[in-house]
C-alpha cells in the first residue's frame, strides 16, 4: 500500500514534531504540578526563547554563511543556551509579576488564567513591536539542516531532525533525573504533593515555584531555538504551539512529567500519521489531534498516566 | 405674518444652499477653523484618502505590506507635489475580519474629508462593508480583494486592480494541464488561497487532468508532513494557493522532502518575501499573476528601492498593487477638478486610465480591472523573472 | 461477635443500613475488610476507631462515593422505604434516598450565606426548572418561599437564625459545623451521617453539639450515624458503638460495654489485648476517654484525600 | 555592595521600578523592528536620551511606592477621592479625548493649534486654548489639594467655586469653537472636563462640609444619596434639561445649529404637527418647569405621591420630546436638508439630552416614590415575606441590601442606553452595535458557565458560530437552501438557533462533564477549533467554506399587524433591538441567579463533593449551565449574522473565545453587571486606543491592562457578591501562601 509504505517517514516527522511539543509541554506540566494552574503565558516564553537565541546567534555567526563545520555544534549549544536563558528569565519575571502577586492576594484560580492571558498578549505583541510582526524568519543558516544523515526505509533522517530529537531526549532525561533525584526535585515534588505540609517541612514554597518556572522556561526557550532553526517563527507562533503543547500535557496527564513527554510524542505522531491517510487530509490535522485528545480523556479522565507530579516521578 | 414668511424664505434658502453644497462644504481643512464656504481643494489644500485593511491581528502582515506602499505613494506625492495638492492618509484597521470591518469602514465614511479609500484588503471584509460604502458614496480601490463574487454583488463603490482569483486560477490550471499528468493542489485555507486552488482544481478537472487536494492552515509552521505527502504521491506538479511567507516555507520543506516536480503558485506568493525566505528552494517555482513585470514600468524601478529605504524591508505581496491603487486614486482625485467631492471622485475613478507599475488601471463597469492578462513568472537563481503571457507558454 | 442488642423499637424492618461483608480496596491497600454492621431506625450509632481505621472509607461507601469491591449495603433511608442497594448509586441519588451527611473537614459553600447553604440542601429535592425560574412562574415562587421558610426554620433549630445572611466562610468554626448539619437536614434525611462533628470545637460547643444531635434524633426522628474521636461526646449521645481498626470491625455494643472491651483499648493504645485488658480492669473508662480526646484538629492528608476524591 | 543591600526590599523595589520604566520606554517607543534588523525598535527605544526620562519615571515610581504609606492617610480625608477622580478626569479629557469632530486628530492639542490660527473667537476661548487651561488646572489642583489636606474650610469653598468656573470656561470655549465652525459635534472632551471640574468642586464642598477627619468615599456617596433619595439624580436631570433647552443644538444640519428656541422659528410653516409646534413654542418650557418642580420638590420633601406624579410627567415629557424630534427630522428629510434620506437624521444632541434629563427626573421621582422611609436597605423581590426574616445584617454582603448607589446607577445606565447613542457619531454607534453590544451578550452567556457554574469553557465562540450559521441557513444564505416553507427572517430564526445551540451544548457537555478544571478547558478549546475547522473544510460545502454566506444574510424584518419594521444600515435600529435582547436576557438571568438553580451552580462551583452530598444532581446542573450559556451565545449569533450580513469562519477563532473569558473575568466573574462591564470596557478600549496608539500596539496595551487589573483587582471591575467573599478577609485560610495551591479540584 502506498500509505503504509510511507509510515516510517511519517513516524520520523511525527517524532520531530512531538519532541517539540514535549519540550514545551513540560513547562505546562511542571507549573501545573506545583500550582494546579494552567500557565497560559508559557507559549510566549517559548516565543521569547526563539527571539533571544536569534539575537545571540546572530551576533555570533552573522547570517551564518561561512561558519566552519567544526563550529556548528558549538553554535547549536550557544543557541540552546541563549534560548534557555531567555526563556528562563522571562518565565521567572512572569512568575514574579503575574503569579506571585496574585498568590499573595489569594486570587481565584481564573484570575491567574486571565492574568496569564494578559501577559501572553502583552509579551507576544511587545515582541512583535520590538522585532517584527512578519511570519517567517531570517534565522541564520549556519549549517545544512536538510542534509540526509541516514535513511531508514522511506524515512530520510536529516540533520535538523537529529538535532531536535537528540536535544529533546537529552533534556527530558535530564529533567527526569533532576526531579527524581536532586534536592530541588524533591522540593518540587513535595510542593506538588501538598504545599502546606511542604511549607511546614521548611521548604520555601515561593522559591520552589520560582525555580519550577525557571526550569520550564529554560526548556521552552531551548525549544524556541530549535523551532526557529528548523521551521519559522514569529511573535504569534507561541500561541498555536502552546495550545498544542498544552493539549499534549493534558493528554499525558497534566502535572505528570513523563506524561507530558509521552503526550507530546503521541500528539506529534498522531498529527504526522493520521492526516496523510487517504481521504483524511492535512486540513483536518487539528481536528484529528483534538478528537484523539477527547477520546483519551473520555476513557481516562486524568490523561494517559494520571496527574500527580510527585507520584509519577 | 410678514415675519413668518420671511422665516420661511430663510429656511427655503437654507435648504437650497445645503442641497447644492451638501457634499463639498462638508470638507474641512486640517489647518484651522477657517472652513469658509469654498471648501475647495485648490493647490496647497489637503485631501484625505483612507486605507482600510488589517493592521493588527493574524492577517496584519498583508495589511502592513499594503499600507506601507500606500504611505509611500502618499509621501512621494507630498514630497514631489505630483498632484498639486497635499494628501493625508487615514488608516483604519479592520483586522481582515468581516466582523470588525463595518466599524473600520464607518470611521472612514463618517469623515467627510475623505474622498476615496484604498482597500479593503480582504474579500470577506469587503462583503461586509460594500453596501455601506455605497451608501456613503465613497469609492473603493482594493489592491487585493480577489474573491470573484465581489463584483457580482452590486457594490457600485468597489473596484480592484487585481484580477479575481478565479481567473488567475483558471489560467494557472490551464497551464498545468498542459504540463502535468497529475497535479497536487494545496491551499492555505484562506479565502484567497482556497479560491485560487478551487479554480485550479476545477480547470484541471475540466481538462481531464487528475488532481488531489489538501489544505494547510496558513498558521502552520511545520510543512514537512504535507511536503512528504506531496513527494510520496508521485504527482508531477504542485499548485499552492496561498501567500508568500507560507509558500516559501512550503518550498523549503518540499526541497527537503526531495520533490522534483513542477511547482507553481499564484499572485499571493509572488514577492521578494518568497525569494528571500525560500532562497534556492524557490528556484524554478512558477507564478501566475495578473500583473505586469514590475521592472518594465518607469516608476517601478524606484519603487522597490524607495520602499526598502522607507520601511527597511522589501516590498511584499500586494505592495506594488497598493502603490498603484493609491496613485490611481490620487490621479482620479486630480481629475475630479478643483473642488473634488466624493461623487466627482467616484465618477473619475470609473473613468480612470492610469498606467501603474503592475498593470494598466482601467475599470470595467463591474469594478474589475480591464487588463486581465495573466502572466507567468519564474524564479531563477534567486530572482523572479517574466516568462510571458501564460496562454502563450507551452 | 456479640449479639445485637438495642432498644425496644428494633425490628427487622427498621434497619436503616444493612452492611454485609463489605471489603474496599485501593490498589494494594485494603481499607475495609469484611465489615458487617446494621443500623436501626431511630438510633444514634457511633463508629469509633483510631486514625486510618477506615471510618471515613465506610462513610464514603455508605454514601456512594466509593463502591466496595465485595459485600452489600442495603439502605432504607426514611421510615417505610423498601431496602435498596447503595452500591453503584451516585452520591446525589443516595442523598435523595434519605442519607444526609457532613464532612470531616467542613465542606460548606463558603461564598454563599448561611441561609443559602441550607437552601441548597432543601432545593435539591424541588422540581422547578430553569424556565420557570426565569419567568418567575407561580409554582417556582411557591417552592422558593417554602425553601426560604424551611431554611430559616432549620437555622433556628441549630441556633443560627440571626446569622442567616452572613457568609458561611465568615462564621466561627463551631457555627460552621452546625450549619453543615442544618444543610444536611435540609435534604430531609432519614439518617444523618456525621463525620467528626466535634473536631476543633471547644467544650461549650461540644455540649451544644451533643444536645443538637440528640434533639435531631428525638424531635426530627432522624437516625444518626456518628464518627467521632471525642469519647465524652460519643459516650454521652450514642446508643450503640461500633469500633473499627485497620479496616475491620473489632467490637460492637453499648457504650458501657465498649469502654471495657479489651480489644478496643488495645487498638487505641497500640498494645496487646492482654495488657489492655489488665489496664482496663484497673481503671475502667478513664483511660479510653483520656487517651483519645486529642483528636487531631487537622485531617491527615490520607483522610482528606479519601474524603475528596472519587477513585473509580 | 554587600549581599544584604542587594537583598533588601528597597533595592529590589528600585530594580523593579527601573525595569518597569524600561519596559514602558519600549512600549511607547517607535514602531516595529524590521526583518533585517530585529533589534531596531529596541535600540531606538532604549539607547536614546529619552530613556532617561523613563528612568526618571521609574525613580518617581520607586519614591511613590516607598512613601505611599505616608500619602495614604490623606486619601481618607473627606473629598480627597473625589478630588483625585476629578483631576484625573480633567487630565484624561485634555490628553486623550476628542474636542472636535473635524480638526486635525481632533484632540485638544490640534484644536488648540487651530484656535491659535483662527481669528474672531472670543478672547476667553483663545485664552483657554492657549494658556488658561493648564493655569486653571494647576491652580485648582494645588489649592484643592491644600484645602483638603489642611482641612481649610474657607479655601475649600473658594476652590470649589473656582472649579465650577473653570469647568464653565472649558465648556464655553468648546461651544464657542463649535458654534464658530457651525458643524454638528459629538466630541466628549469639553463635557468630560466640565464633569471633572464639577467632581473636584464636589470634593472641595465635601471637604468644607464634613466635620470628620476621615471618611470612606463610598460611604459618603451612599450617605448623600440616602439623604433625600432621588434628589441628586433629579437635580442632575433638571440641569441636563436646562442645558438642552438653552444652549444645545436641536436641529443641526450643516452650518446650522438651531437651538431649542430657534427651532420653532425655523420650522414655522412647514406643517409641524400641532403637538410638536406647541412643544417647540411653549410646551417644552412648561414641561421643564413642571417636571423639574414636581421632581425636585417631591424628592426633597419625600412625597410619595409627588414622586409618582413626577415619574409619570417625566415619562410623558420624554415621549413628547421624542415625538417632536421625529417631526422636525421628518420635515427636514422631506425637504432633503443636507441630503437626509429619512427621519431621525440631522438631529442635534439637544433633544436627546432633554430626553435624558426628563428621564432622570422621572427616575428621581420613582426612587422617591418607592424609597423605604426608614431602613437603609431597599426591598427587592427576592425578600421572603416570612416571619423568620431577621433584621438586616451589617456589612452589606447580603443579596438584599442592593446599595443605593447601584440603584441610582441602574437608572442612569438605562437613561444613557436609551438616549445617548443617538448623539454619538456613526462610528461609535457602529462600535456599540457590532462590538460592545454583541460581546456584552456573549459575556452574559459565558458568565453562566464560567462565573456561576465555575466551568472553564474556552470554546464558547463555537456556539456563536453555530447560531450564526443556523441563521444563515434558515434565511437561505448557504449553498444548501432550506425547504421553502422554512425560509424565514432572521428574528424568527432565534428559537431555532437557541434550540440547536442547546443541543450542541448538551452534546459537548454530556461526555466531558466528568472532566475537571483544565481538562474541561482544553476539551472545550478543542471543540471550538473543531467547529471552526469544520466550517472551513466541511465536505459537501454546507457552510460555503471561507467564503461565508452568500447572498448576505437578510436584515431582520418585523411585520406584525400594524407594526412594520425593517432593519437596514442604520445602527440605531440595531442598537435598540440589541438593547431589548440584552434587557430581556439580563432580567431572565437575574432571576435565575437568585433561584434554586443559581444556588446549585454556586454550590458545585464552591465544592462539588459537598454539592453532591447535598443531593444536587451535578451532571444535570452543569449541563444546564452549558445549555443556557450556549443558547445565549446562539442568540448573539443570530443577531450578529443578520446585522453583519457576511461573516466567515475567521470570525470564530480561538482567540475570540479566550477574549470572552477574559471579558467575564475582567469584569468580575459571576456578576452580571460585572460581565457586562468587562465586555463593554474591553471591546470599547481597542476602538478608543485607535486614537491613542498605533493600531498593532493595541493588543499589547490591552494585555498589559488586563494583567495589571488582575494583579491589583483580581476579583474584577464589579466583583460578584458571592465571589467577593473568596477574596475578602473573611474566613482567611491558615496560610495565604498556600491559598493559590488549592488541594481541591476544579475552578
Amino acid at each position: 500500500m502506498h500509505y503504509i509504505h510511507q509510515i516510517p517517514a511519517y513516524v520520523l516527522l511525527g517524532l520531530t514534531r512531538g519532541s517539540m511539543y514535549a519540550l514545551i509541554a513540560l513547562g505546562y506540566t511542571l507549573v501545573y504540578g506545583v500550582l494546579q494552574l494552567l500557565n497560559f503565558a508559557h507559549s510566549e516564553v517559548f516565543m521569547s526563547g526563539a527571539f533571544g537565541s536569534y539575537i545571540v546567534v546572530h551576533a555570533v555567526v552573522g547570517d551564518g554563511k561561512g561558519t566552519p563545520s567544526w563550529a556548528v555544534p558549538l553554535v547549536i549549544v550557544i543557541g540552546l543556551l541563549s534560548g534557555a536563558v531567555t526563556g528562563a528569565s522571562v518565565a521567572w519575571t512572569l512568575e514574579r509579576v503575574a503569579y506571585r502577586t496574585l498568590r499573595r492576594r489569594g486570587a481565584p484560580k481564573l484570575a491567574f488564567l486571565i492574568s496569564a492571558i494578559g501577559a501572553s498578549f502583552f509579551l507576544s505583541q511587545l515582541a512583535g513591536k520590538l522585532f517584527n510582526r512578519f511570519r517567517g524568519n531570517g534565522f541564520p543558516k549556519y549549517f545544512d539542516q536538510n542534509r540526509q544523515v541516514l535513511r531508514i526505509s522511506t524515512a530520510r533522517v536529516q540533520v535538523f531532525e537529529v538535532v531536535i530529537i537528540l536535544t529533546a531526549v537529552i533534556m527530558m532525561i535530564f529533567l527526569d533525573r533532576l526531579v527524581a533525584q536532586t534536592k530541588l526535585g524533591r522540593s518540587i515534588r513535595a510542593v506538588a504533593e501538598d504545599a502546606p505540609t511542604a511549607a511546614l517541612m521548611g521548604i520555601d514554597i515561593d522559591r520552589t515555584i520560582s525555580r519550577t518556572f525557571v526550569i520550564g522556561g529554560a526548556l521552552a526557550g531551548a525549544a524556541g531555538f530549535l523551532f526557529g532553526t528548523a521551521f519559522s517563527f514569529s511573535n504569534t507562533v507561541g500561541f498555536d504551539q502552546g495550545t498544542k503543547a498544552f493539549a499534549a500535557a493534558v493528554l499525558g496527564g497534566i502535572g505528570n512529567i513523563r506524561g507530558a513527554m509521552m503526550g507530546g510524542l503521541l500528539l506529534g505522531l498522531v498529527e504526522a500519521l493520521v492526516p496523510p491517510i487517504p481521504h483524511i487530509g492535512i486540513q483536518w490535522t487539528d481536528v484529528v489531534a483534538f478528537v484523539v485528545l477527547v477520546m483519551v480523556l473520555i476513557f481516562r479522565p486524568t490523561g494517559l498516566l494520571g496527574e500527580r507530579l510527585g507520584r509519577a516521578a | 405674518m410678514y415675519k413668518r414668511s420671511l422665516a420661511r424664505l430663510g429656511v427655503l434658502g437654507l435648504v437650497g444652499v445645503l442641497a447644492l453644497t451638501a457634499c463639498s462644504s462638508k470638507k474641512k481643512t486640517g489647518s484651522g477653523l477657517t472652513g469658509g464656504s469654498s471648501g475647495s481643494a485648490a493647490s496647497g489644500a489637503t485631501i484625505k484618502i483612507g486605507f482600510e485593511g488589517p493592521l493588527s491581528g493574524d492577517n496584519a502582515q498583508l495589511g502592513i505590506n499594503e499600507v506601507n506602499a500606500v504611505q509611500l505613494a502618499v509621501d512621494q506625492a507630498n514630497a514631489n507635489n505630483t498632484y498639486g495638492f497635499k494628501v493625508a492618509l487615514v488608516k483604519s484597521d479592520d483586522v481582515g475580519d468581516p466582523a470588525k470591518a463595518p466599524t473600520a469602514a464607518t470611521a472612514l465614511q463618517q469623515d467627510p474629508a475623505i474622498l476615496g479609500v484604498i482597500g479593503p484588503s480582504f474579500s470577506g471584509a469587503t462583503k461586509a462593508v460594500g453596501a455601506s460604502y455605497d451608501a456613503a458614496g465613497l469609492v473603493l480601490i482594493s489592491p487585493s480583494a480577489t474573491n470573484p463574487t465581489l463584483t457580482t454583488l452590486g457594490f457600485k463603490s468597489f473596484h480592484r486592480v487585481v484580477p479575481p482569483d478565479s481567473l488567475e486560477g483558471k489560467e494557472a490550471g490551464d497551464y498545468l494541464a498542459k504540463k502535468a499528468k497529475k497535479v497536487f493542489v494545496v491551499d492555505d485555507l484562506s479565502d484567497y488561497g482556497k479560491g485560487a486552488a478551487d479554480a485550479v482544481e476545477a480547470e484541471l478537472k475540466a481538462k481531464g487532468v487528475a488532481s488531489e487536494r489538501q489544505g494547510v492552515d496558513a498558521k502552520t509552521t511545520d510543512y514537512s508532513v504535507i511536503a512528504h505527502q506531496v513527494q510520496a504521491s508521485g504527482d508531477d506538479a504542485l499548485f499552492y494557493g496561498g501567500y508568500d511567507t507560507q509558500a516559501a516555507q512550503f518550498a523549503k520543506a518540499l526541497k527537503a522532502a526531495g520533490f522534483t516536480g513542477l511547482t507553481m503558485t499564484g499572485n499571493g506568493g509572488k514577492s521578494s518575501k518568497f525569494t528571500e525566505g525560500a532562497a534556492d528552494a524557490g528556484d524554478n517555482w512558477l507564478f501566475s499573476c495578473g500583473c505586469l513585470d514590475a521592472t518594465v514600468a518607469p516608476q517601478a524601478k524606484d519603487f522597490s528601492a524607495a520602499y526598502n529605504a522607507a520601511f527597511k524591508t522589501d516590498p511584499s505581496t500586494y505592495s506594488p498593487e497598493a502603490y498603484d491603487a493609491t496613485n490611481a486614486m490620487l490621479t482620479a482625485i486630480k481629475a475630479a477638478g478643483a473642488s473634488p467631492t466624493r461623487a466627482k471622485v467616484f465618477a473619475a475613478v470609473n473613468a480612470l486610465d492610469f498606467k501603474g507599475i503592475t498593470t494598466e488601471i482601467k475599470f470595467e463597469p463591474s469594478g474589475e480591472v480591464s487588463a486581465q492578462v495573466i502572466n507567468l513568472y519564474q524564479q531563477k537563481a534567486g530572482k523572479i523573472g517574466l516568462l510571458g503571457d501564460i496562454n502563450t507558454q507551452s | 461477635m456479640t449479639a445485637v442488642t438495642v432498644g425496644s423499637e428494633a425490628h427487622e424492618s427498621d434497619i436503616v443500613f444493612d452492611v454485609e461483608h463489605v471489603t474496599l480496596r485501593f490498589g494494594g491497600v485494603t481499607s475495609l475488610n469484611d465489615v458487617s454492621l446494621r443500623m436501626y431506625r431511630g438510633e444514634i450509632l457511633a463508629i469509633i476507631g483510631p486514625n486510618g481505621a477506615g471510618k471515613t472509607s465506610l462513610f464514603n461507601s455508605l454514601t456512594g462515593v466509593y463502591t466496595p469491591q465485595e459485600g452489600s449495603i442495603m439502605l432504607s433511608g426514611r421510615a417505610g422505604d423498601p431496602p435498596q442497594s447503595v452500591l453503584g448509586k451516585k452520591t446525589h441519588v443516595v442523598n435523595h434516598l434519605g442519607v444526609g451527611r457532613t464532612f470531616q473537614n467542613i465542606r460548606l459553600f463558603p461564598a454563599l450565606t448561611a441561609l443559602e447553604n441550607v437552601q441548597v440542601g432543601i432545593e435539591a429535592r424541588q422540581r422547578s426548572g430553569p424556565i420557570s425560574a426565569m419567568l418567575g412562574l407561580p409554582w417556582q415562587r411557591r417552592e422558593q418561599r417554602e425553601s426560604t421558610h424551611f431554611a430559616y426554620q432549620l437555622l433556628g433549630e441549630v441556633g443560627l437564625a440571626p446569622k442567616a445572611n452572613e457568609l458561611a466562610a465568615s462564621l466561627p468554626y463551631g457555627e460552621q459545623r452546625r450549619l453543615e448539619i442544618a444543610r444536611a437536614l435540609g435534604t430531609n434525611p432519614g439518617v444523618l451521617l456525621l463525620d467528626e462533628p466535634a473536631a476543633g470545637t471547644n467544650p461549650v460547643e461540644k455540649r451544644e453539639l451533643a444536645q443538637l444531635i440528640q434533639r435531631v434524633n428525638t424531635d426530627r426522628l432522624v437516625s444518626v450515624l456518628l464518627i467521632e474521636h471525642d469519647m465524652k461526646l460519643v459516650m454521652s449521645v450514642a446508643h450503640r458503638i461500633v469500633v473499627l481498626n485497620f479496616g475491620e470491625k473489632i467490637a460492637e455494643g453499648a457504650p458501657a460495654a465498649i469502654q471495657r472491651d479489651p480489644a478496643v483499648i488495645a487498638a487505641y493504645l497500640g498494645t496487646s489485648a492482654e495488657e489492655a485488658a489488665a489496664q482496663a480492669a484497673a481503671a475502667p473508662d478513664v483511660q479510653l476517654i483520656e487517651g483519645t480526646t486529642e483528636a487531631p484538629l487537622e485531617a491527615t492528608p490520607e483522610d482528606t484525600r479519601d474524603d475528596g476524591e472519587v477513585n473509580p | 555592595m554587600n549581599r544584604v543591600m542587594l537583598r533588601s526590599p528597597g533595592f529590589k523595589r528600585l530594580v523593579a521600578c527601573l525595569a518597569g520604566s524600561l519596559v514602558l520606554a519600549v512600549m511607547i517607543g517607535p514602531q516595529e523592528g524590521t526583518q533585517a534588523d530585529y533589534g531596531y525598535a529596541f535600540r531606538q527605544a532604549v539607547f536614546k536620551p529619552r530613556v532617561f526620562v523613563f528612568l526618571g519615571i521609574g525613580v518617581l515610581m520607586f519614591l511613590l511606592v516607598t512613601y505611599w504609606p505616608r500619602v495614604t492617610p490623606y486619601f481618607t480625608r473627606p473629598g480627597a477621592v473625589a478630588l483625585c477622580t476629578g483631576l484625573t478626569t480633567v487630565i484624561a479629557a485634555q490628553f486623550l479625548l476628542r474636542w472636535d469632530d473635524q480638526v486635525g486628530n481632533a484632540k485638544f492639542g490640534a484644536v488648540s493649534r487651530a484656535v491659535s490660527n483662527t481669528s474672531g473667537l472670543s478672547p476667553a476661548t483663545t485664552a483657554f486654548f492657549s494658556w488658561l487651561h493648564w493655569v486653571q488646572f494647576l491652580v485648582i489642583a494645588v489649592l484643592a489639594a491644600f484645602a483638603v489636606a489642611q482641612r481649610n474650610r474657607m479655601l475649600a469653598w473658594v476652590t470649589a467655586a473656582f472649579a465650577v468656573v473653570a469647568g464653565g470656561i472649558a465648556f464655553y470655549a468648546h461651544n464657542d469653537v463649535i458654534s464658530f465652525s457651525h458643524v454638528a459635534d459629538h466630541s466628549f472632551g469639553a463635557f468630560t472636563t466640565l464633569l471633572g471640574y464639577l467632581v473636584v468642586a464636589v470634593g472641595c464642598s465635601a471637604a468644607a462640609l464634613s466635620h470628620e477627619q476621615a471618611t470612606h468615599a463610598r460611604d459618603s456617596i451612599d450617605r448623600v444619596l440616602a439623604w433625600r433619595p432621588g434628589l441628586p439624580i433629579a437635580a442632575v436631570g433638571a440641569a441636563a434639561t436646562i442645558i438642552a433647552m438653552t444652549t444645545s443644538a436641536w436641529f443641526s444640519p450643516l452650518r446650522l445649529n438651531a437651538s431649542f428656541s430657534s427651532t420653532h422659528d425655523l420650522f414655522a410653516g412647514y406643517g409641524l404637527s400641532p403637538i410638536s409646534s406647541q412643544y417647540l413654542a411653549w410646551l417644552g418650557w412648561v414641561l421643564l418647569a413642571v417636571v423639574a418642580i414636581t421632581a425636585l420638590s417631591s424628592t426633597y420633601l419625600r412625597l410619595r405621591l409627588g414622586g409618582w406624579i413626577a415619574a409619570g410627567l417625566g415619562v410623558v415629557a420624554v415621549l413628547l420630546t421624542v415625538v417632536t424630534l421625529y417631526d422636525i427630522s421628518k420635515i427636514g428629510a422631506d425637504n432633503n436638508v443636507d441630503a437626509a434620506t429619512g427621519p431621525w437624521q440631522n438631529l442635534g444632541s439637544g433633544g436627546w439630552l432633554a430626553c435624558m434629563g426628563f428621564g432622570l427626573m422621572a427616575a428621581g421621582g420613582f426612587i422617591a416614590a418607592t424609597a423605604a422611609r426608614t431602613s437603609t436597605g431597599s426591598a427587592s423581590p427576592s425578600t421572603p415575606d416570612t416571619a423568620f426574616v431577621p433584621s438586616e445584617s451589617q456589612g452589606g454582603l447580603s443579596l438584599r441590601t442592593a446599595s443605593r448607589s447601584s440603584k441610582n446607577l441602574l437608572f442612569v445606565g438605562v437613561v444613557l442606553a436609551l438616549f445617548l447613542p443617538p448623539t454619538m457619531t456613526e462610528f461609535w454607534q457602529k462600535v456599540l452595535v457590532s462590538e460592545i453590544g454583541v460581546y456584552v451578550l456573549l459575556a452574559i452567556g459565558l458568565n453562566v458557565v464560567v462565573g456561576w457554574a465555575g466551568l472553564l469553557d474556552l470554546g464558547f465562540i463555537a456556539f456563536y458560530a453555530i447560531g450564526s450559521y443556523t441563521t444563515a441557513y434558515l434565511v437561505g444564505s448557504l449553498p444548501h437552501k432550506p425547504p421553502a416553507w422554512l425560509h424565514m427572517t432572521p428574528l424568527l430564526a432565534i428559537p431555532f438557533a437557541i434550540t440547536i445551540c442547546i443541543i450542541a451544548g448538551v452534546a459537548l457537555g454530556a461526555p466531558t462533564l466528568r472532566l475537571r478544571g483544565d481538562y474541561l478547558a482544553i476539551v472545550t478549546l478543542g471543540f471550538g477549533e473543531i467547529i471552526r475547522i469544520t466550517a472551513v473544510n466541511n465536505p459537501g460545502n454546507i457552510t460555503n467554506s471561507t467564503r461565508g454566506p452568500s447572498p448576505a444574510v437578510a436584515h431582520p424584518r418585523v411585520h406584525i399587524g400594524p407594526v412594520h419594521i425593517t432593519w437596514g444600515l442604520n445602527n440605531l435600529q440595531y442598537w435598540y433591538l440589541l438593547l431589548a435582547l440584552i434587557v430581556i436576557v439580563v432580567i431572565l438571568f437575574y432571576r435565575l441567579e437568585g433561584s434554586r438553580l443559581g444556588r446549585a451552580w454556586a454550590a458545585i462551583r464552591e465544592d462539588e463533593v459537598a454539592a453532591q452530598a447535598s443531593g444536587i444532581n451535578t451532571p444535570r446542573v452543569k449541563l444546564l449551565a452549558f445549555a443556557i450559556g450556549a443558547s445565549t451565545s446562539g442568540l448573539a449569533g443570530v443577531f450578529f449574522a443578520s446585522q453583519i450580513g457576511y461573516f466567515n469562519p475567521d470570525n470564530f477563532v480561538l482567540n475570540n473565545s479566550i477574549l470572552v473569558v477574559a471579558y467575564v473575568v475582567f469584569g468580575g466573574m459571576g456578576s452580571l453587571p460585572g460581565a457586562m462591564a468587562g465586555a463593554a470596557v474591553l471591546t470599547w478600549l481597542p476602538e478608543f486606543l485607535k486614537d491613542q496608539v498605533p493600531a498593532d500596539d493595541r493588543q499589547m496595551w490591552i494585555g498589559a491592562l488586563v494583567l495589571l487589573m488582575m494583579i491589583f483587582r483580581p476579583a474584577g471591575l464589579i466583583p460578584a457578591r458571592r465571589r467577593k467573599a473568596e477574596l475578602g478577609g473573611l474566613g482567611s485560610p491558615p496560610s495565604s501562601e498556600t491559598r493559590a495551591v488549592p488541594a481541591s479540584e476544579g475552578l
